[in-house]
């Protein structure tokens, strides 16, 4: 059953949700991109790889087995067709092209797909783990994040500040007030979620973007 | 010869800065005795090379919370406080190695390569100090092997012979550091004859196991 | 998604002048079916990726007999008599990679890197025509990826969706070729239903085929 | 129960069996190398690789599974405590320095440890296999070979004009003659073979050799 929805991350994981194709052989960062199944149209089923070592990971049924976890270190499931295999083999995976989609949150996007999501110099150092990978390898990056940082300030930059943890990867930033698509000339806005108007993104927007001539602006 | 052997028998490998793999994602697949037995044999000064440092009192972690590390190579510290407040105090280096990369150095380390180019990294702060190639009209960063005197592995199953079956995502790195290593150490929860895993089940051939410790300390 | 297929649908992955990799060691491991598939569907100018011709009538062996190749790429032409005097009269082009590069090339050009660094060739004619480089005091080849069009495994077992198991020393180049081509086709011994398989034991995850063709040509 | 001894083959496989050590991890090259294991001493057991992906290799037993070959594509089967794998790991474990010993036939071999053995050009091209893998990759490298060409040319040269299989890879070289151990000051004769004398291994070896000075020159 698909869950209400009542906040901006739900807002985004449902907006990608729709992204997703029946098939899809998906990986989610932790956060908010864990929401995105709980979404999915019906009839769209996707196959989750967690880079740890796994496709087909699952919600956690029955008894915990401590031998499996998913990449963020939790107790999870593997669904009936899942397969084990070893770090270097799941790299292969991601960094060869064999994922569709990966969806991850961040810190900072800007107007030419930069990401920035692993580290912010002298706060925090949580190391990149599997994700200058899954941007590089996975087919196509759909960033998951919040418009604004708590302090109100634009995360969709002109240029990113942080240190990046891909450069020119991302295809689509997904907020709680749009969707961009990231092409050759720059952001394209391709859509404002329920209720929200074109002055609200442009005023949250640091990055400058174009209006893709098919969105209906009421 | 005879590879089971004993939590006493595993200090006489280990010494004063030496570098130590250990497999093992956020503690799952971690030789916890094995990681122990490092803690009293009162060795330190060591070069931890593993996926992350786990937590404060589980997997690795310990390592770093009882300061016995010098340096970590590693793709995420960031579920254990103490490294990145080590890091910060100075007490400890870490280098930080994208999780894709990471996996593929110590491959090249363990199958006699002499690195791999890979995309990941071109352009981020993971490409300093690393020659840049281009290959037909792409850039990739040469990434360098990485070696251990001792790995440290956590197995489901082994025979006596070595040869081991790992179990679900427990496996993670632990085959891969099984080849780059001068002491490859494994501790199993079962220990069964050789002959008992079927040939085609075999995960880790035993040729590239040197001691196998059974969980809880059980010595044949 | 439907994998289980046909013979006949096979066909329609076939173009002339296609380049396809086949799995086998002299012929075990070789997709048998599907070589047939190649010579029925009346495909040449091939570039055929094999670890060797095997032998005039089995393994890969008919597509050079039957003149389908114009280039191979593999690392042993010797059981294939056909192979060596189609080479000498300049009917078929064969380039020799030893066949541990060989392995890597395909597994770098599956696992998205840009190549490899291996000692193997240094100082004898495999280094021709290759990019040298120094790391750390020591000679290596950067030996470049390899992929394909079309794919052609064979495995023991899958299910239904193409989880594999293979089977002995039948399992050689198949697992890499499996991630190197931008269609994977296996022939397989037995098909069983999703579950049927334990995730331990996949040697090649589902998520890499895209069709199935059941010993026999039973369509499910 | 180990073979008589009665032709040039005999003797050289015998000898080189008594350079692998118990426990070793062998490779052997097709022909001549493949008949060691029939002169290792009692209580000398080692392990086979075989390229093609397994750990174990022993003489066919019962059966013949068409799934199970050696290197050469013959029937073959393993032994209790082997393991398959895929030619990728094969190949690490040959080129990674896990293998002890590789045994390989030569056609040519030099003062300098050069090695060839997998071509004739103009004559007999049928590819290098797994051979520079093996030589470069293997901790020793036995050459087991006959000590002149079937023209009575010698086959342990000052340089070889054959193309190379590997450069410097060398360590030891068993003819039926002699024994030679190459070092970085060229070869050095560690032994004859049992009533070869001095004159005759220096009129069939175009290579300068120096002789350990341990040898007794009756």
């Amino acid at each position: 059953m698909t869950p209400t929805i009542i906040n901006p991350k739900q807002i985004i994981a449902a907006r990608v949700a729709r992204e997703l194709k029946d098939g899809n052989v998906v990986n989610l960062g932790i956060g908010l991109p864990t929401m995105v199944p709980h979404f999915l149209p019906e009839g769209v089923n996707v196959i989750l790889q967690s880079e740890n070592g796994y496709i087909g990971l699952g919600p956690l049924e029955g008894e915990v087995d401590p031998d499996i976890v998913n990449a963020g270190g939790q107790p999870a499931g593997i669904v009936s067709g899942g397969a084990f295999f070893d770090s270097l083999f799941s790299f292969e995976l991601i960094r060869g092209g064999h994922i569709d989609v990966t969806v991850l949150g961040g810190l900072e996007v800007d107007e030419e797909g930069n990401l920035a999501n692993w580290m912010v110099p002298g706060k925090m150092v949580p190391g990149m783990g599997g994700a200058m990978d899954l941007v590089t390898g996975a087919k196509k990056v759909i960033i998951a994040m919040e418009h604004t940082a708590k302090n109100g300030s634009s995360k969709v930059l002109k240029k990113c500040r942080l240190p990046l943890t891909g450069k020119g990867v991302v295809d689509l930033i997904v907020t709680e007030l749009a969707v961009f698509r990231v092409t050759e000339a720059g952001l394209l806005l391709e859509e404002l979620q329920e209720g929200v108007d074109l002055e609200t993104v442009q005023e949250k927007t640091e990055a400058s973007f174009r209006i893709n001539p098919k969105l209906q602006i009421s | 010869m005879n590879k089971i052997t004993s939590l006493e028998e595993v200090s006489s490998f280990l010494k004063d800065g030496m570098t130590i793999m250990a497999g093992g994602f956020m503690g799952v697949g971690t030789p916890q005795e094995l990681i122990s037995a490092i803690l009293k044999a009162d060795v330190k000064n060591i070069t931890l090379i593993a996926n992350d440092t786990a937590f404060v009192e589980t997997g690795v972690g310990p390592l770093i919370t009882n300061k016995r590390v010098k340096k970590v190579i590693a793709s995420h510290i960031g579920t254990n406080p103490e490294t990145g407040r080590q890091m910060i105090a100075g007490e400890v280096e870490v280098e930080l190695v994208p999780q894709g990369t990471l996996a593929e150095r110590v491959r090249a380390g363990g199958a006699g390569l002499g690195g791999v180019l890979t995309p990941t990294g071109v352009g981020t702060v993971a490409e300093e100090g690393k020659e840049k190639l281009m290959v037909d009209g792409r850039e990739y960063l040469l990434e360098k092997p990485l070696r251990a005197e001792v790995a440290l592995l956590k197995a489901y199953k082994a025979d006596k012979a070595g040869n081991l079956v790992y179990h679900r995502s427990a496996r993670n790195f632990n085959p891969l550091m099984a080849l780059a290593a001068d002491t490859v150490i494994v501790q199993v929860e079962q220990l069964v004859e050789i002959g008992e895993i079927d040939p085609d089940e075999v995960m880790t051939p035993g040729i590239l196991i040197d001691k196998i410790i059974v969980n809880g300390g059980y010595v044949s």
